[in-house]
This record gives structure tokens, C-alpha cells and sequence, in this order.
């Protein structure tokens, strides 16, 4: 829907799969920090018109 | 077309007066040019207010659910598909139903003629594979292939999938259709384009939710925009709230979408959200190459699991 | 400059009780933070008022308390949405809003001399509290009083400390009931109110008047009781609800006919409600 | 009654002078459909299309629209007290505006304004707001305002009637808000002797093309009770989807939520156009719903324009016959055949639909 696509990813991990569990959301954060904090999909600030 | 109003007629006088149906889901003439209302008909006398034209654009699936009594539909190839899917997803009962069923020439654009006439459009007759247009002071001819919904345009299921009586022969399916060009106009965009494209498609929203609310799929008794406890989305017009609604409705759509058009033909403002529900469309066919409402004996692919499901997303 | 309708007086939540013993019920009492507030919030028993909380929103809520105790006002709240949740939640010393009094009231003028049998059920029965204190407070100006509430248990009965005061006075006859108890102990009545009021309410006649409030399937059941009893339409007093959001008769959520539930509200007789579409 | 004469060279130049003092709201062309929004600074009233897809009825009374704004912060010593939203700093001026959305205004009004209570929000915005109408000489095949209290030339809730001159607008000069409006657009012109014979003749040429109407005459005198137990409204009903088209684009629909939104710690109440045509709308707490069917949704919604309204004001229908939720409905439920049904109730022993 135009948000940057490197902030959605998806990873098969099994419970007992600990080290890449954190491996991926270290990569995870990594791209996302990269991307940059999300200015498209949230609300702005309330105001009056 | 009046062969089909006639066979209509016959079909559900015979029903009704055979008892097999307590009530016959049709269309009636509507008071403006290119609009029919969805009716019922209980009584026998009443059976010539019937009618099938190119206006019949509205999908009956969405007056079939959670129905308990007998009846009889009028289904062109869309409807069909969905009432298909209403037997699956278990919001009617295939033994209820006899299924008029229509060959589908497609529907009438009425917003496209509207748009194209020089004035406001009093009267717009189908002659064959024409249609004359007329309103104060003009009369146009148009072929009725360029004016159809442009759902109908790219339609390959035109004769419906599913029936107990057919009131014509099947027409013709329309062959070497592209029927995802627009998708892949946008997903040929990058981020930012698809942003604004959304962004501008949406702006005209009231959220009236007459798309949600002319789709046979949307029937949750409640929908997501209405939860309070918790409440998912906002209320107001903010734009994140108008996208969630459309976005999250269109998933909720995937893999059970016929793209029969009846949400872009209800919106009174003219927004063309079939591009959400077509992109899923589109994903279900050349992933799973699902087509939904075809057969009342395959689940649909997001209701199964097969070891071999595409999963190329997943990192 | 017109006042603005819409916005609440700031208040304070000075008290809470649990009420019933399945903790969805609490009494809240509130002060007003602004000096002035108080007297501007001047009402008669039967009103109701929005509970206002930042960031959640407002619920109707009855008035518990009654115009005769000063210096504060009291809610009993049952817990079901997301303002009920939010303040259930809330803690005393915590600052809300309350914007009204709205509505009408039980018809006191008309009431003047007149014996009242109060019918309440399970947690309707607020600004029924606030009408009985109120009646106690000027108790020469009425006739006889009968109260009968019921509950579903003892343990859901609202107010027991003063239902049991009320019970030790003579100026006042109570009829407590509930639907079924395991408690060896009740000394009270025990069946549905409908039941109930066809055993005690009084006879029928001019000067007698029914006051009802409870949930649809208490008053179904509790009208013709009366009116076998024989009970005039025009002397049944029904308390109403409806969604509503503005309680000022703009919003129209809780429109029934050409009335508002909020404004010419919530109090109807029952000869009027007979006139009217049965939309609540 | 004052006249005036604008030249179409003089238009922008005046309403760029206007734009200072006023809020601009007007006709605007958003892709295929004509809107009543605000004005971009310079951008001209799109004033060739018969009506706006949306009624006017957003200039004083929006969509969404914030009551109050309060901060949740606990240590805030203002904390959790609720603050009304200032109101905005300019008038509004509705330009274009055709004659049956400003009479809807006092409609509506009646609500809004009643005696004992003021919605101040709706009116501050309406006596901020001048309403200079433009004359309907084309009027539409839905348009059924001569029998619904108004008519192309209505200048009821006007306080300036244009009437389009070919080359120029004659403003017929009701109020002295209108005469202010025109002042600050520096239109002085005094309008030919015979502007008035222009109205008349414009009126009459325009009310002779109204072709629709609607009955009205027995609803006050049918007992309310007999017309909500009518046997026609499962037949209207059937086809309606239940969306908010009809009461959305309705310039006489003025039902609405209240809702909080919090971001941070800043918090707004704000109110929604809400619709009779939703089953949330009437939901009770306890899951009971007085009005869960949809046959009782769109019996209430025609009862209330139609009946309750005219029996609880005594001045006519809640409509002012301007046609959009016949345009727009999307199952073509038609006000005109419902009104005529429910004038008819009882007389007509054919009273069946279709």
C-alpha cells in the first residue's frame, strides 16, 4: 500500500531455533532503523482545522 | 433481453405456483435510467414485475444470507460465484436455493455514460450490441461492448457456475482477457507512488460503506470498523483511518473476491477500490491458481493447508 | 456567549464502592472541583447525567444520589464498555467529567400526595435510590410507599446497608426479593419481581402511581401485572434507555418517534409510550 | 430590494478581495464530481454543474469536527479537564450555493437551535457562515424542490440569490450579511431597472422545468402509529444494503458520534456524522438492539423525514427535494415513490409498490 517495504519481514522460526531468532530481529531492527521511523501509516497530530 | 425478462417470468411463476420457492430474489424496474432495484416476489401476480436488463449490476448473493426460506435467485456468472462461496462459508444452504441462472453480457457502466453524455442522461436503451443514450436535447449510440463495468469488460465467467435453470443459452466466454493490466500498474510503482496513488484514490471517502455493505463477503455481524472493544480504527475522516478500512477490508476479502463490482458500483462517490480486492485476486490466482466461487467442493486456499503452499515471502 | 452543552464539569472521585458481588457494580461519588459547579448542577431525582473521561468518552449514566444529600453526587455504574471499563479502573482522587443534569424527572408535582410503588430491578434501580431518599427526605408530602426490588441474587442487590435501614422504618414498606438464594439467612421475598408486585403492591386506584425500572424482560412481564391489578395507564412511570451520545436532543441516536429518550426523557408514562413506536 | 451587477471579468478579482475577511467555500471539481469544499486561495467556485455530489451542509456542520481538546497527563494541573476547540478565526462564505442546501440549513436549524438548548458548535458556524446562492435555471430530473418547501429561486437561508446573466451575475441583496459579503468583494454595480423582472422571469422559466414532486398533503393527518405498522416498508426495504449513502449526501441529516482520540498525551472529543442506516447506531450495552432489523432502520429514516418531523415542527417534510440520495442510492430506493406511499396510506387500496 506504499509503506517502504523493507519494514516487513517474515521468518519461519521454531521455538527451539533461540540464536536465529536473534539473529533475524537483529537483522530485522537493522533494516528498519535503515528505513527510518515510519511517517506514512500513523496519525498526525490532532488539531483543530 | 426481453427473452430473458420472459424466461425469468416463466420460471418464477412456475416456481412459485409449484410451491417449490416461497420467495423469487430478482430485479425490478427501477425509477432512474440504468438503475434496478433488487426485489422479492411471494405472490404469483406479481411475478411480471421481474426483469433482466443491463442494470442489473447489484449482486443478489448479498440478499441470500442467513436466509431460512426457499428461494429462488436470479444469478448471472458473478452471483453464481458467490453464491457458491455463501454455501461454503455456510450462510445458506444449497438445498434453499434454485438458481435462475442468467448468461451475463456484462453490465452497463453507468457512471462511464453518464460521464460521456453532453447532459443528464434521461433514457438508455439496449438494442442488441448498441446502446442509445438519451436526455434533453441529445441521443447517442454507442456499441455496448465499450460500455460495460470494467469489472464485466475483463469478466471471464460470464454464465454462472451454478444453477437449476438456465433462462438462455450460454454465451460465449470472453478469451485472451487481460485482466490484471491496472494491477500491475501499480505494482510497478515504487513506494512513495503507490502512497499517493492510495492517498488520492481514498480522498473522496465518506465512509458510507456502501462498498462493505454491497459485497456479499462483508456480512461479519459485526465489522472491524465497528468493534469498540477494542476499537481497531478511528472514526473520523482521518486518511490512516479511511486506508485501514479499505485495506483491511480487502484482505478480508482475499481468495473469496469474484470481482463482480458490486463495491465500485455502489460507491456514490466513484472510487474505484476493486484495485484492492483485484491485487488479492490476482495474488490467490497465480499462487494458488484459485479462482473463488468456481466449485462447491474445493475449500479455498486460505482456509487449507498443502505442504507445498507458495511461501517465497518468507525469509 | 451561550454555555457550552457539550462540555463536562470537572470533578473529583471521592468514594468508591463495590457494590455486588460479582464486582461489575461500583458507586462512585464525585465532587465538584469548581466552586458554583454544585449549585449549577441543580436536579430532581430521575435525572441522569454523562460521566465524561478524557480519552474515552462519556456514558449516560443515572443519578444515584439524591438532590437532598449536598456536597456530592453518586453513580452506580455497571462495567460493559469502554468508559464503564476505564472508570472501573479509575481510583479515588482521579479527575473526570460529569455534564448535566439531563433528561426529565419523575414526575414529583404530580406525585404530591400520592402513595408511589417503586418497582426496580437488578442495577436500574439508581434513580430509584435517589428517589426514595428523596421522598424519605420529605416523606409529609407523599402517601404510602412501597418499594419492591429484585436481584438475582442477594449478592447483587444494590445499596443493602440502607435497603436494610429502610426495611427497620414504618414510614416505608419494602419488598425485597430474588430470583433464587442458597442463603439460609434471607429473610426476605424470594421470585421475580413481576411475581412479586402481583403479591404486594397495593391496590389500584387514583391516587396511586407505579414508578418502573428495570431491564425489557422485568417490565414485559411486570405490566400486565399491573394491569390486571388495575393500574391506569396514565399512573405507570417507565424510565427508558436508549444508546445515546449527546444527551441533549441533537445527536438523535436515541430517537423514538418525534421524541428523544435524552430530552423529553427518559421518563415517559405508560399511556404515552403506548402512543409510541416500541424502539428501546 | 437592492440589486447589484457583477461582471463575470470582475468574479476572481472580487472573490481574491473577499478571500481577506472570509473562509471560501464553493462548488469544486474533484476528478468526475462537483464537491462543496473550501476554496484553494485563488481558486474560483466550479459554478457550471447542477448540484455538488455532497451537500453544503459540511461548511457549517463537518464531517468530523473537534468539540474539545484536553491533555491526559495526570500531572498537568489542567489534567483530564476538557477545553473547547476555539472556533475559526474568519467567517465562512458559501459561494454558489444552490437554493434548496441553503433552505436545508434551516432544517436542520430547528434541531440545532431549540429553545431551551443550543448545539453552539453548528451555530456559531452557521452565523459565521454568508450563504450567497446561485438561481437553479437548469434544474434536474430529481430535483423536486417547488413541492418540497423551496424551489430554484428559493431564497429562504439566503443572504445574496445570483442569478447567472450570461456575462454577468445579478445579485439579488437579501440580508445585510449578503451586502458585507459584496462590500468586501468590491461589487458596487447597481444592476439595470428591470433585475427584478430578471428573478421573476428566471424563477418561472425555472420552476416550469421542475417535473418531479412529491405529495405531501395527508402526513401531518395520518395517525404516526398507522404509518409505522404500514405493510409497504419490507417491500421498500428489501433492497436497501443498509449504507450511509442517502443520510451522508442528505442536506437535512444531522445525526452524529462522539468520539476521543488520544495521540501521546494530547487528547481531542470530536464528533462524526453518524448514520440511522447503521445497526451500531441504536446498540445497546447490553447487546439488545431496538432497531437491529433493516426494515426498522429504513422505516425510521423515512418516518423521521416524513412524519416525525412533521408532526414535532408542524412545518413540512425533512427534505428539501434535492434529489442526491435518488441519484446516488445504490439499489435505487426512491423518496418520492416512499413519500407517495405514505401519503397515499390508506386511500389508495392499490397501494402496492412497483
Amino acid at each position: 500500500m506504499g509503506v517502504e517495504p523493507g519494514r516487513v519481514h517474515f521468518s519461519w522460526i521454531s521455538s527451539a531455533e533461540s540464536t536465529k531468532f536473534v539473529d533475524v530481529v537483529k537483522k530485522v531492527t537493522e533494516a528498519v532503523r535503515a528505513v527510518g521511523p515510519n511517517q506514512k501509516f500513523v496519525k498526525k497530530e490532532l488539531k483543530v482545522a | 433481453m426481453i427473452a430473458y425478462t420472459d424466461k425469468i417470468r416463466d420460471i418464477a411463476r412456475r416456481l412459485l405456483k409449484d410451491c417449490r420457492v416461497e420467495t423469487v430474489i430478482g430485479f425490478r424496474n427501477g425509477s432512474m435510467p440504468m438503475m434496478n432495484e433488487p426485489c422479492f416476489i411471494k405472490n404469483v401476480d406479481d411475478v411480471d414485475h421481474l426483469i433482466w436488463d443491463g442494470n442489473c449490476g447489484i449482486n443478489l448473493a448479498n440478499y441470500l444470507t442467513n436466509r431460512t426460506d426457499k428461494i429462488a435467485v436470479v444469478a448471472k456468472g458473478c452471483d453464481s460465484r458467490n453464491i457458491v462461496t455463501h454455501i461454503i462459508e455456510n450462510k445458506i444452504k444449497r438445498e434453499q436455493l434454485v438458481i435462475i441462472g442468467v448468461p451475463c453480457k456484462g453490465m452497463l457502466d453507468k457512471r462511464r455514460i453518464k460521464a460521456m453524455a453532453p447532459g443528464e442522461v434521461t433514457r438508455v436503451v439496449e438494442d442488441g450490441e448498441s446502446v442509445r443514450v438519451c436526455g434533453a436535447g441529445f441521443e447517442k449510440t454507442y456499441p455496448r461492448k465499450d460500455m460495460l463495468q470494467a469489472n464485466c469488460a475483463v469478466c471471464i465467467h460470464r454464465n454462472p457456475v451454478i444453477y437449476d435453470e438456465l433462462v438462455a443459452d450460454p454465451v460465449p466466454e470472453q478469451q485472451n482477457v487481460d485482466r490484471y493490466e491496472d494491477v500491475r500498474a501499480i505494482e510497478a510503482m515504487s513506494a512513495e507512488e503507490k502512497w499517493t496513488y492510495f492517498e488520492n484514490l481514498l480522498a473522496p471517502c465518506i465512509r458510507c460503506y456502501a462498498c462493505r455493505n454491497a459485497c456479499p463477503l462483508c456480512y461479519c455481524p459485526t465489522c472491524f470498523v465497528d468493534e469498540s472493544t477494542p476499537q481497531w480504527v478511528g472514526k473520523s475522516q482521518n486518511p490512516v483511518d479511511v486506508r485501514t478500512f479499505h485495506f483491511l477490508r480487502a484482505y478480508h476479502c482475499a481468495g473469496r473476491c469474484t470481482d463482480c463490482g458490486s463495491c465500485e458500483r455502489a460507491c456514490p462517490m466513484g472510487i474505484n477500490m476493486r484495485v484492492f480486492t483485484k491485487k488479492l485476486e490476482k495474488e490467490a490466482f497465480e499462487q494458488w491458481g484459485w479462482e473463488a466461487g468456481l466449485s462447491l467442493d474445493q475449500r479455498p486456499p486460505l482456509d487449507t493447508y498443502r505442504p507445498d503452499d507458495p511461501q517465497d515471502f518468507m525469509k | 456567549m451561550q454555555p457550552n452543552p457539550y462540555l463536562p464539569y470537572p470533578v473529583r472521585i471521592d468514594e468508591i464502592t463495590v457494590e455486588t458481588e460479582d464486582k461489575n457494580l461500583k458507586t462512585f461519588k464525585f465532587t465538584f472541583l469548581n466552586p458554583g459547579d454544585e449549585e449549577k448542577f441543580a436536579y430532581h431525582p430521575g435525572q441522569f447525567a454523562e460521566l465524561s473521561i478524557a480519552g474515552k468518552g462519556e456514558i449516560p449514566i443515572g443519578i444515584a444520589s439524591s438532590p437532598t444529600e449536598k456536597g456530592f453526587v453518586k453513580f452506580t455504574v455497571n462495567k460493559v464498555g469502554v468508559v464503564s471499563t476505564a472508570l472501573h479502573n479509575m481510583k479515588v482522587g482521579d479527575v473526570m467529567g460529569i455534564r448535566g443534569p439531563l433528561g426529565n424527572w419523575y414526575p414529583w408535582e404530580r406525585l404530591e400526595g400520592k402513595n408511589v410503588v417503586i418497582i426496580g430491578g437488578g442495577f436500574a434501580f439508581t434513580t430509584l435510590r435517589s428517589s426514595i431518599i428523596y421522598m424519605l427526605a420529605n416523606r409529609q408530602r407523599f402517601g404510602q410507599i412501597h418499594v419492591i426490588y429484585g436481584a438475582r441474587t442477594p449478592g447483587m442487590l444494590l445499596y443493602r446497608d440502607e435497603l436494610a435501614a429502610w426495611e427497620a422504618r414504618d414510614d416505608i414498606h419494602m419488598h425485597i426479593t430474588v430470583d433464587g438464594t442458597n442463603d439460609p439467612n434471607w429473610k426476605y421475598n424470594v421470585g421475580f419481581v413481576p411475581t412479586i408486585t402481583d403479591q404486594k403492591a397495593p391496590e389500584a386506584d387514583a391516587d396511586t402511581y407505579a414508578i418502573i425500572c428495570g431491564p425489557p424482560i422485568m417490565i414485559k412481564f411486570t405490566q400486565p401485572v399491573l394491569d390486571a391489578r388495575g393500574y391506569g395507564h396514565d399512573n405507570i412511570i417507565m424510565s427508558l434507555e436508549n444508546r445515546m451520545k449527546c444527551g441533549i436532543g441533537m445527536c438523535s441516536h436515541c430517537n423514538v418517534g418525534q421524541f428523544f429518550v435524552c430530552k423529553d426523557g427518559p421518563v415517559f408514562t405508560l399511556a404515552q409510550l403506548n402512543g409510541m413506536p416500541k424502539e428501546y | 430590494m437592492k440589486y447589484i451587477r457583477i461582471d463575470k471579468a470582475q468574479w476572481a478579482q472580487g472573490l481574491a478581495a473577499a478571500e481577506k475577511a472570509y473562509r471560501l467555500f464553493g462548488p469544486v471539481r474533484e476528478g468526475a464530481m462537483l464537491n462543496f469544499a473550501a476554496l484553494a486561495p485563488g481558486q474560483a467556485p466550479d459554478l457550471d454543474g447542477l448540484n455538488t455530489r455532497m451537500s453544503a451542509r459540511s461548511v457549517v456542520y463537518p464531517q468530523s469536527e473537534i468539540l474539545f481538546e484536553y491533555t491526559v497527563d495526570p500531572n498537568d494541573p489542567d489534567g483530564n479537564v476538557l477545553k473547547e476547540a476555539p472556533a475559526p478565526a474568519k467567517p465562512a462564505a458559501a459561494v454558489g450555493i444552490r437554493p434548496c442546501d441553503a433552505y436545508s440549513f434551516l432544517l436542520v436549524r430547528r434541531n440545532f437551535d431549540a429553545p431551551d438548548v443550543k448545539d453552539v458548535y453548528w451555530l456559531r458556524n452557521y452565523e459565521a457562515t454568508t450563504f450567497i446562492g446561485l438561481a437553479c435555471d437548469h434544474p434536474g430530473s430529481t430535483c423536486f424542490c417547488t413541492s418540497a418547501g423551496c424551489g430554484p429561486y428559493s431564497e429562504q437561508g439566503l443572504d445574496v440569490l445570483l442569478q447567472d446573466a450570461g456575462d454577468a451575475y445579478l445579485a439579488k441583496i437579501l440580508t445585510d450579511k449578503g451586502a458585507a459579503f459584496l462590500a468586501a468583494a468590491g461589487w458596487f454595480t447597481e444592476a439595470p431597472a428591470d433585475s427584478e423582472g430578471c428573478f421573476s422571469a428566471g424563477k418561472e422559466a425555472a420552476e416550469a422545468k421542475i417535473t418531479s414532486t412529491v405529495e405531501t398533503d395527508r402526513l401531518a393527518e395520518i395517525p404516526q402509529m398507522a404509518l409505522y405498522d404500514a405493510n409497504f416498508w419490507e417491500d421498500i426495504a428489501f433492497s436497501c444494503i443498509n449504507c450511509g449513502t442517502c443520510t451522508y449526501l442528505c442536506p437535512t441529516c444531522w445525526c452524529f458520534d462522539i468520539q476521543d482520540e488520544v495521540r501521546g498525551k494530547h487528547g481531542i472529543r470530536e464528533r462524526n456524522w453518524d448514520s440511522c442506516m447503521f445497526p451500531l447506531f441504536t446498540l445497546h450495552g447490553s447487546g439488545h438492539n431496538p432497531r437491529g432489523q433493516k426494515v426498522q432502520r429504513v422505516r425510521q429514516r423515512f418516518m423521521h423525514k416524513l412524519k416525525y418531523y412533521v408532526d414535532k415542527y408542524g412545518d413540512g417534510i425533512q427534505c428539501v427535494g434535492c434529489g442526491r440520495c435518488i441519484q446516488y442510492c445504490p439499489v435505487n430506493i426512491d423518496i418520492r415513490k416512499v413519500c407517495q406511499l405514505m401519503n397515499r396510506f390508506g386511500q389508495d387500496a392499490a397501494c402496492k409498490v412497483a
